[in-house]
C-alpha cells in the first residue's frame, strides 16, 4: 500500500487538543487559584501512570500508546472539571477510574463508549457531592486567597499550617460561603428570589465575571481547534445554539424564574464541555446529521439539568447520556449512499 | 374469608392462564423443526459423511437433537463458529475422530485405468460422476464436493483427490494483518522469473 | 455415580461451576440492590435459599402431577407461598432487617434463579437431589451476595459486618470492625452503580482464576 | 483560479460530497511536450486466460510491431493484444506478473531481433469514417485492442456494445484527479483535435447525441486548447461542450464525474448506460482515433514518468510491456535511492518493488520517489469520522472498518460496502493511518467468496436431495414390483386346483383302504 498520507496523526490530534486547553487553564488558575495547577499536575500524572500500568498488564506497547496523548488529555480534562482545592486522593480516584474502568477495560483508546473524563468526574460527583461542589469565589471578592504553599497543604492535608480549612477560603467579605454562580443562583431561586434580583447582587456579578472570562478562554481554545480542523463545527455550534435557544425560551416564559441565556452560556463548564468534552471523537456521534442532533440534545439536557435537576452543573451527565445514545443516533442518520434509493 | 377469596382468585387466574397456554400449544404447534433447515444451510453440503451421518441433512437433524456441533471437517472452524452462533453454544474444537480440516479437494479419475464398474457413480452423493457400465467414467469438476466417498469403492484405485489449486480467479484478498505474509509469497515468486 | 458423589457434584455446580450470580447471571435485581452491606446480603441470601430449597422440594414432590402446559403458573404460586412465609418470618424475628430489605423480600418471587431451578432441575429430579440442588444454588447465591456486600461495605463506608445485630441479635453489635473512619461515605460504592462494577470485577476475577494456566 | 470564458465552456457549481484536495505535484511533469521513449529491446505482455488458447503466434516466431497476437474472433469479453515492438517471441508461459497474490499468469515475451527487417503492421485504412458503417467502426475498435486507459482496463468494445443505442450522452473523462498524473492533460494540450475526432467516432458508434468533456479547473491550458479545437472542428456532427469542475479527488471516478457533470447518480449495482450515459477516458478516445483514422492498433500509450528521482520528468509514449528496469536505465534513475515505485497514482496505484514488472495498457503513471519516510504502524480507530467526511459515495468507512476487522459480513452488506469505489480518500485522511481500503478489498473478496460457497452448497444440496428422491423412488418401485410379484404368486396359489394331479386323493384313498382293511381285520 502506498504511504501517501495527509500526515496528521492521532497523536497530533490529541496533542493539539491538549495545547488548546492552555488559555482556559490559565484563566482558571487566575480566577480559582493555585489549586487548579496542582490538580492539573496530580490528574495528568495519575492518568498517565494508570494508563502505563494497565497497558503493561494488558501486554500492550506502553511507550507508543502513551505517545498518543489521549491519557494526558483525559487527565487534563478531569483536572479542569474539579474544584480547585479537592483532596488529592479524590483526584487520584477519579483519574484512575476514568482510565482503568472507563477506558482500558473497554479496550483502550477507540473502544470506550463513554467519555472517560466525564465518567471519572461523575464518579467523584456522586460519591463526594460536598467536596465536589466546593468551588472558590472569584479572587476579587474572596476573604482569603490561598497561596501556592497553602493550596498544596490544603489539597494534601486538608489544613494549612495556620489551621485554615477549605471552607474558610470559600468565604466572601460579608461572611457568606460562595459557590459557583450556577449553584448560587439555584439556591437563591429556590428561596424565592427573582432572577433579576440575583443578577443584581454585586458579589454574584463579580463571581460571574470570573467564570465569564474562564469560559471565554476555553472558547478561544476551542475556536482555534476548529480553525485547525481538529474538531468540526457541528457539535459545539449545535450545543451552544441549543443552550441559547432553550434558555431564551425559558426566560421568555418567565424571566423571574429562569436565568438569562448569557449566564448559562458563560458559566460553569459550558465552553469546556462544548469544545473539548462533547467533541471527544471516540464517544460522540460521527455522522453529519448525527452530530447536530447529538450536540443539540446535550445542550438541551444541560439547560434542563441546570434548571430543574439536583446538581448545579449538568455538562457531564448530559454528555454521558448522549454517549449512550450516539450509536443509535449514528444508525438512524447514516448518510444516503451514492446511487441508493432510500436512506 | 379473605384468604379463601385470595386463593380462589389466584387459582382461577392460574387455571385461566393454564387453559390459554394449553390452547396456544395446540393451536400454534410448529410442524417440523425450523432449526434443522437453518442448521442445514450452514453445513457445507459436501455430503461426505465424515460426521458419521449419511449426509448433511441427517447431521443437521442430529444437531437439532443435541449432537455435538464439531463433527464437520469440511465446514471447518468457520462452520463451527456459525453453528455455535445460531444455537447459542460455545465454540469448540473440531472432533479429531471425524478427520481434519483440509483445503478443498476434487476427485479426478485416471481415465485410462478406469474399468467402467459404475461403483463410484453409485457412491457419489451429488451425482457428479458420469459414465456407463463398461465405459470410462469422469467427474464433473464443478459439481464435485471433494467428499472422498468415491475413492474406497473403486476396485482399481484410479481416483485421485488432489487439492483444488488457488488460481488468480479464486484467490482471496488477505486480511490486512496478513499482508506481510503475502509480501513474502510474492518475493518467492519473483525469484522464479527468467 | 453414587449418591454422595452426585451430591458433591451438585454442590460444586451450585457454588462454583454454575453459580447463579456469577455464571448464570440470574437474580441480579436483588443482588445489585441490597448488597450495600454484608449483613444485608446475608439476610437476603438466607431468605432466597429458604425459598429455593422449599420450592425445589415441593416441585420435585408433585412433579408427576403438574400438567406441562401450566407448570409455570404453578411454580410461581408455590414460590409465592414460600416467599410469603419468609416475609412473615422475617417480619416476626428480624424486623429491622425486614424494613431494610423492604420490597426485595416479596420480589424474591420474581427471582428467575428460583423459577429456573424449579424448571430446569426440580421438575426432572427426585426429592433428594432437588433439595441438595436448591441448597447448593442458594448457598452459592448467598456467598456472592455476602462477598459483594462485604466489598461494597468496606469500600463505601469502611466497615465490615456493620449491623450484624440485625440477624444475630444484640450480642453481635460489637462484631462490626472499622477499617478506616471516613467522614463521608464513598457514595459510589454504596449506590447501585458500585454494585454493577463490583459484580463485574467479581466475574472477571472468577474467569481469570478459572482460565489461569 | 482564472476562469476562461467561451461559449463552449460552462463552469459546474456541483461539488463532490466529500473528496479530498491533496497536494497535486502536477507541475513536475505537465510543462514538457510528450516525448517518445527509447524503445525497449524486450517487452512482456500478459495473455488473458480467455485468450490463451487463441494465440496466433508460437515461441520463436518473428512478429512485426503492431501485429495481432491473438485471434480477433474470440475477444468478445477480453481485448486483443498486439506486438508493441518488432522481434522474436522468446517465451510463452506462466510467470509471476505482479498480481497481488504472487501467483503466476500466462505471459508472452518479445525480444528485438536485429537480423529480421521489420514492417510495422497497420490495419486496412478506413477512408472516411463519417461514411463508414458503425459496425465497421465498432469492429475496428475491437480489433485494435482498446481498453479503458484511465486505469480500469475494461475492454472498450465491450462497454460500447453494452451501451449501444441506450445512451444519449457521451462524457469524456478528462478529470485526471490523482496527484502527479498529467498524461491526459498533455494529450489534451497537444492532440485536442484528435481527441475530439475520437470522441465523435465513439459517440456515433453508440448513437449518442451529445458529447460533454468533463475537466478540472486546474488544467487551464488543456481547456483552452480543447475549446479552440471545438471551435475549429468544422465537420461537427454531434454537439460538444466542456464542463469545468472544481479540482478535487476523486472527481475522475466514473460515478463521480457523472454526478459532477449531470447531477444524476448511477443506481447502485448498475452501469451508467442505465441512465443513458457512457463515460470514456481521454486517452481511450485518442486511441480510438488512432485505430480508426490512423489505422494503428493500441501498442503504446502516454505514461507520466515522474518523481523526485527523475532528472527530467515528463510524459512519454511508452510501448506496452516495457519493464521498469528499462525505464530506470533510460531515465538515468539512481536505483540505490529507489526502494519502490508506484504504478498509477499515489492514491489508487500499487507500490511495486520488483523492477522486472512491466507497464500495461492501464498504466498511466509511474512515480519514482526517494524512499518514503519511515513506516508508521496503524493505530486504533478513534472514530474521528474524517473518513466519513471525505467519502465521495457517503459511506461510513469507520463502521465498515469495524465490521471488516471483526469479519461481520452481513453487517457490511447492510452498510453497502459494495458501493465502495476504493478511491483511498479515507486512507489518506485517517489520523490512525489504518489501511482502510485494504480492509474493504479484503471484506469484498470474502463476501463474494462466501456467496459463491453458499451457491455451490445450495447446488450440492439440490443434487443430493434429487439423488435421495431418485433412490427413494427406485426403492419404492422395487418394493412395488416385489409386492406385485408376491401378490401374483399368492393369487396363483389361490387359483391353483386343490389336487391338480390327484396325488392327495390317491393318498386319501389309500388311507381309506388301509382303514377299511384294519376295520375288517378287527371284526
Amino acid at each position: 500500500m502506498n504511504k501517501f498520507h495527509q500526515g496528521r496523526s492521532t497523536s497530533q490530534v490529541m496533542a493539539t487538543a491538549c495545547f488548546a486547553l492552555i488559555p482556559g487553564a490559565f484563566a482558571q488558575i487566575y480566577f480559582q487559584g493555585w489549586g487548579v495547577l496542582i490538580n492539573l499536575v496530580i490528574c495528568a500524572s495519575t492518568a498517565i501512570t494508570a494508563e502505563a500500568i494497565i497497558l503493561k498488564v494488558r501486554k500492550k506497547p506502553v511507550r507508543e500508546t502513551l505517545c498518543d496523548f489521549s491519557a494526558l488529555l483525559t487527565g487534563l480534562l478531569i483536572a479542569l472539571a474539579l474544584p480547585p482545592l479537592l483532596p488529592w486522593w479524590m483526584s487520584i480516584i477519579g483519574c484512575s477510574f476514568a482510565i482503568i474502568i472507563a477506558k482500558q477495560l473497554y479496550g483502550g483508546l477507540g473502544f470506550n463508549p463513554f467519555n472517560p473524563a466525564m465518567v471519572g468526574y461523575v464518579l467523584l460527583l456522586i460519591s463526594f457531592p460536598i467536596e465536589m461542589t466546593a468551588w472558590l469565589p472569584a479572587k476579587s471578592i474572596a476573604l482569603e486567597v490561598a497561596s501556592l504553599t497553602e493550596s498544596i497543604q490544603l489539597i494534601f492535608t486538608g489544613y494549612t499550617t495556620s489551621g485554615m480549612d477549605v471552607n474558610s477560603y470559600r468565604l466572601i467579605a460579608d461572611g457568606f460561603t460562595m459557590a459557583t454562580p450556577l449553584d448560587e443562583s439555584k439556591t437563591a431561586l429556590a428561596t424565592g428570589l427573582m432572577s433579576s434580583e440575583i443578577m443584581a447582587q454585586a458579589d454574584f456579578q463579580s463571581n460571574l465575571t470570573g467564570w465569564f472570562w474562564i469560559n471565554c478562554a476555553f472558547l478561544i481554545g476551542g475556536l482555534s481547534l476548529m480553525l485547525l480542523r481538529i474538531i468540526h463545527w457541528h457539535i459545539p455550534v449545535s450545543l451552544l445554539v441549543s443552550i441559547w435557544l432553550t434558555s431564551t425560551l425559558l426566560s421568555l416564559y418567565d424571566s423571574d424564574l429562569f436565568l438569562p441565556s448569557t449566564t448559562l452560556l458563560f458559566s460553569g463548564a459550558t465552553m469546556l464541555g462544548a469544545f473539548f468534552i462533547a467533541t471527544d471523537p471516540v464517544s460522540a456521534s460521527t455522522t453529519f446529521k448525527g452530530r447536530l442532533i447529538y450536540g443539540a440534545s446535550i445542550g438541551l439536557l444541560i439547560v434542563i439539568i441546570r434548571t430543574f435537576g439536583g446538581y448545579p452543573d449538568g455538562v457531564a451527565f448530559a454528555v454521558l447520556l448522549l454517549n449512550i445514545a450516539a450509536p443509535t443516533i449514528d444508525h438512524y442518520t447514516k448518510p444516503r449512499v451514492y446511487g441508493s434509493e432510500t436512506n | 374469608m379473605t384468604i379463601i377469596l385470595g386463593t380462589l382468585i389466584i387459582s382461577i387466574l392460574a387455571y385461566l392462564c393454564g387453559a390459554l397456554l394449553g390452547f396456544a400449544s395446540i393451536k400454534f404447534k410448529v410442524q417440523g423443526n425450523p432449526i434443522v433447515a437453518q442448521i442445514n444451510d450452514i453445513l457445507p453440503q459436501t455430503q461426505c459423511g465424515q460426521c458419521g451421518h449419511p449426509g448433511c441433512k441427517p447431521y443437521a437433524e442430529a444437531i437439532a437433537d443435541g449432537a455435538p456441533i464439531n463433527r464437520c471437517p469440511p465446514g471447518g472452524e468457520a462452520g463451527i463458529k456459525a453453528l455455535a452462533e445460531l444455537l447459542d453454544m460455545e465454540v469448540i474444537d473440531l472432533d479429531e475422530d471425524c478427520g481434519e480440516i483440509t483445503q478443498p479437494k476434487v476427485a479426478v479419475i485416471r481415465e485410462d485405468e478406469c474399468i467402467g464398474c459404475t461403483k463410484c457413480i453409485q457412491a457419489c452423493p451429488v451425482d457428479a460422476i458420469v459414465g456407463a457400465a463398461k465405459l470410462m467414467h469422469t467427474v464433473i469438476e464443478s459439481e464435485c464436493t471433494g467428499c472422498d466417498l468415491c475413492v474406497p469403492p473403486c476396485p482399481v484405485d484410479c481416483i485421485d483427490m488432489p487439492f483444488l489449486e488457488t488460481s488468480i480467479k479464486s484467490w482471496r484478498v488477505p486480511a490486512p494483518t496478513e499482508a506481510i505474509r503475502i509480501d513474502n509469497v510474492a518475493k518467492i515468486a519473483i525469484t522464479q522469473i527468467d | 455415580m453414587s449418591t454422595t458423589n452426585q451430591y458433591k457434584d451438585l454442590f460444586k455446580q451450585g457454588i462454583w461451576d454454575n453459580n447463579t450470580a456469577l455464571v448464570q447471571l440470574l437474580g441480579l435485581c436483588p443482588l445489585l440492590a441490597v448488597t450495600g452491606t454484608l449483613i444485608n446480603g446475608l439476610g437476603l441470601g438466607i431468605a432466597t435459599t429458604f425459598v429455593l430449597v422449599g420450592s425445589n422440594v415441593t416441585v420435585s414432590i408433585i412433579r408427576a402431577h403438574i400438567p406441562k402446559e401450566i407448570r409455570i403458573p404453578i411454580f410461581v404460586m408455590l414460590i409465592a407461598s414460600f416467599v410469603t412465609n419468609v416475609q412473615l418470618l422475617m417480619n416476626a424475628f428480624t424486623y429491622e432487617l425486614y424494613l431494610i430489605l423492604g420490597i426485595f423480600i416479596p420480589l424474591i418471587v420474581t427471582n428467575c434463579a428460583i423459577i429456573g431451578r424449579a424448571e430446569a432441575f426440580a421438575s426432572k429430579n427426585s426429592v433428594g437431589p432437588s433439595f441438595v440442588d436448591g441448597l447448593a444454588q442458594g448457598l452459592g447465591f448467598t456467598l456472592v451476595l455476602m462477598v459483594l456486600g462485604g466489598l461494597r461495605e468496606l469500600v463505601g463506608q469502611g466497615t465490615i459486618l456493620d449491623g450484624a445485630h440485625l440477624i444475630f441479635g444484640e450480642t453481635a453489635r460489637s462484631w462490626t470492625s472499622h477499617f478506616y473512619l471516613a467522614d463521608q461515605k464513598f457514595l459510589f460504592a454504596v449506590l447501585p452503580p458500585g454494585a454493577f462494577i463490583g459484580l463485574g470485577l467479581l466475574i472477571a476475577l472468577k474467569n481469570w482464576y478459572q482460565n489461569k494456566p | 483560479m482564472t476562469k476562461f470564458q467561451s461559449k463552449n465552456i460552462s463552469y459546474s457549481h456541483r461539488k463532490l460530497p466529500g473528496g479530498i484536495r491533496p497536494p497535486e505535484h502536477k507541475t513536475i511533469s505537465n510543462s514538457l511536450e510528450i516525448q517518445t521513449l527509447q524503445a525497449p529491446d524486450k517487452v512482456t505482455l500478459r495473455i488473458e486466460p480467455l485468450l490463451i488458447e487463441h494465440l496466433l503466434v508460437s515461441k520463436g516466431q518473428f512478429v512485426n510491431k503492431g501485429e495481432p497476437l491473438t485471434d480477433a474472433q474470440f475477444v468478445n469479453k477480453a481485448s486483443m493484444i498486439h506486438a508493441p515492438i518488432s522481434g522474436t517471441v522468446t517465451d510463452i508461459g506462466p510467470r509471476y506478473f505482479g498480481h497481488q497474490s504472487g501467483l503466476a499468469e500466462t505471459i508472452l515475451t518479445i525480444k528485438t531481433n536485429s537480423d529480421q527487417p521489420a514492417n510495422d503492421y497497420k490495419f486496412e485504412p478506413i477512408k472516411n469514417w463519417l461514411l463508414a458503417a458503425s459496425e465497421a467502426l465498432f469492429e475496428r475498435i475491437k480489433q485494435a485492442g482498446i481498453v479503458g486507459l484511465g486505469g480500469a482496463a475494461f475492454p472498450t468494445h465491450f462497454k460500447i456494445a453494452s451501451s449501444k443505442d441506450k445512451v444519449d450522452t457521451l462524457i469524456i473523462n478528462a478529470m485526471e484527479c490523482e496527484p502527479y498524473i498529467t498524461c491526459d492533460d498533455r494529450l489534451l494540450q497537444e492532440h485536442a483535435q484528435e481527441i475530439i475526432e475520437g470522441a465523435q467516432i465513439t459517440a456515433s458508434v453508440v448513437g449518442a447525441t451529445k458529447i460533454i468533456f468533463g475537466i478540472e479547473d486546474n488544467k487551464l491550458q488543456a481547456i483552452k486548447n480543447l475549446d479552440k479545437a471545438i471551435e475549429n472542428y468544422t465537420a461537427q456532427r454531434i454537439h460538444m461542450e466542456i464542463i469545468v469542475v472544481e479540482t478535487a479527488y476523486p472527481s475522475g471516478g466514473e460515478k463521480q464525474i457523472i454526478q459532477l457533470i449531470t447531477g444524476k447518480e448511477v443506481p447502485s449495482r448498475s452501469y451508467p448506460s442505465s441512465i443513458g450515459l457512457l463515460v470514456q477516458n481521454t486517452a481511450t478516445v485518442h486511441a480510438i482515433y488512432n485505430a480508426v483514422v490512423k489505422s494503428k492498433p493500441l501498442t503504446s500509450r502516454v505514461v507520466t514518468l515522474t518523481g523526485d528521482l527523475i532528472d527530467q520528468p515528463g510524459n512519454f509514449w511508452v510501448p506496452i510491456g516495457t519493464s521498469v528496469e528499462h525505464l530506470i536505465k533510460t531515465l538515468n534513475i539512481d536505483s540505490t535511492l529507489l526502494d519502490s515505485a508506484i504504478f498509477g497514482g499515489p492514491l489508487m496505484g500499487e507500490t511495486i518493488t520488483d523492477w522486472k514488472l512491466v507497464t500495461q495498457k492501464s498504466t498511466n503513471c509511474i512515480i519514482f520517489n526517494k524512499s518514503p519516510q519511515q513506516d508508521r504502524s496503524a493505530k486504533e480507530c478513534i472514530r474521528c469520522a474524517e473518513c466519513e467526511v471525505v467519502c465521495p459515495v457517503s459511506l461510513v468507512p469507520q463502521q465498515l472498518y469495524w465490521h471488516s476487522a471483526n469479519q461481520q459480513w452481513d453487517a457490511l452488506e447492510q452498510h453497502n460496502i459494495s458501493d465502495c469505489i476504493e478511491c483511498g480518500a479515507c486512507t489518506y485522511v485517517c489520523p490512525s493511518e489504518i489501511p482502510l481500503v485494504q480492509y474493504f478489498r479484503y471484506a469484498k473478496s470474502e463476501i463474494s467468496f462466501n456467496r459463491e460457497k453458499q451457491q455451490q452448497s445450495e447446488k450440492s444440496k439440490k443434487r443430493f436431495d434429487n439423488r435421495e428422491k431418485r433412490l427413494e423412488r427406485i426403492k419404492q418401485e422395487r418394493e412395488l414390483k416385489r409386492q406385485q410379484k408376491q401378490e401374483a404368486r399368492r393369487k396363483a396359489a389361490e387359483n391353483k386346483p386343490s389336487d391338480p394331479d390327484g396325488k392327495k386323493s390317491a393318498i386319501a384313498a389309500a388311507l381309506a383302504r388301509v382303514k377299511q382293511k384294519k376295520a375288517n381285520e378287527n371284526e
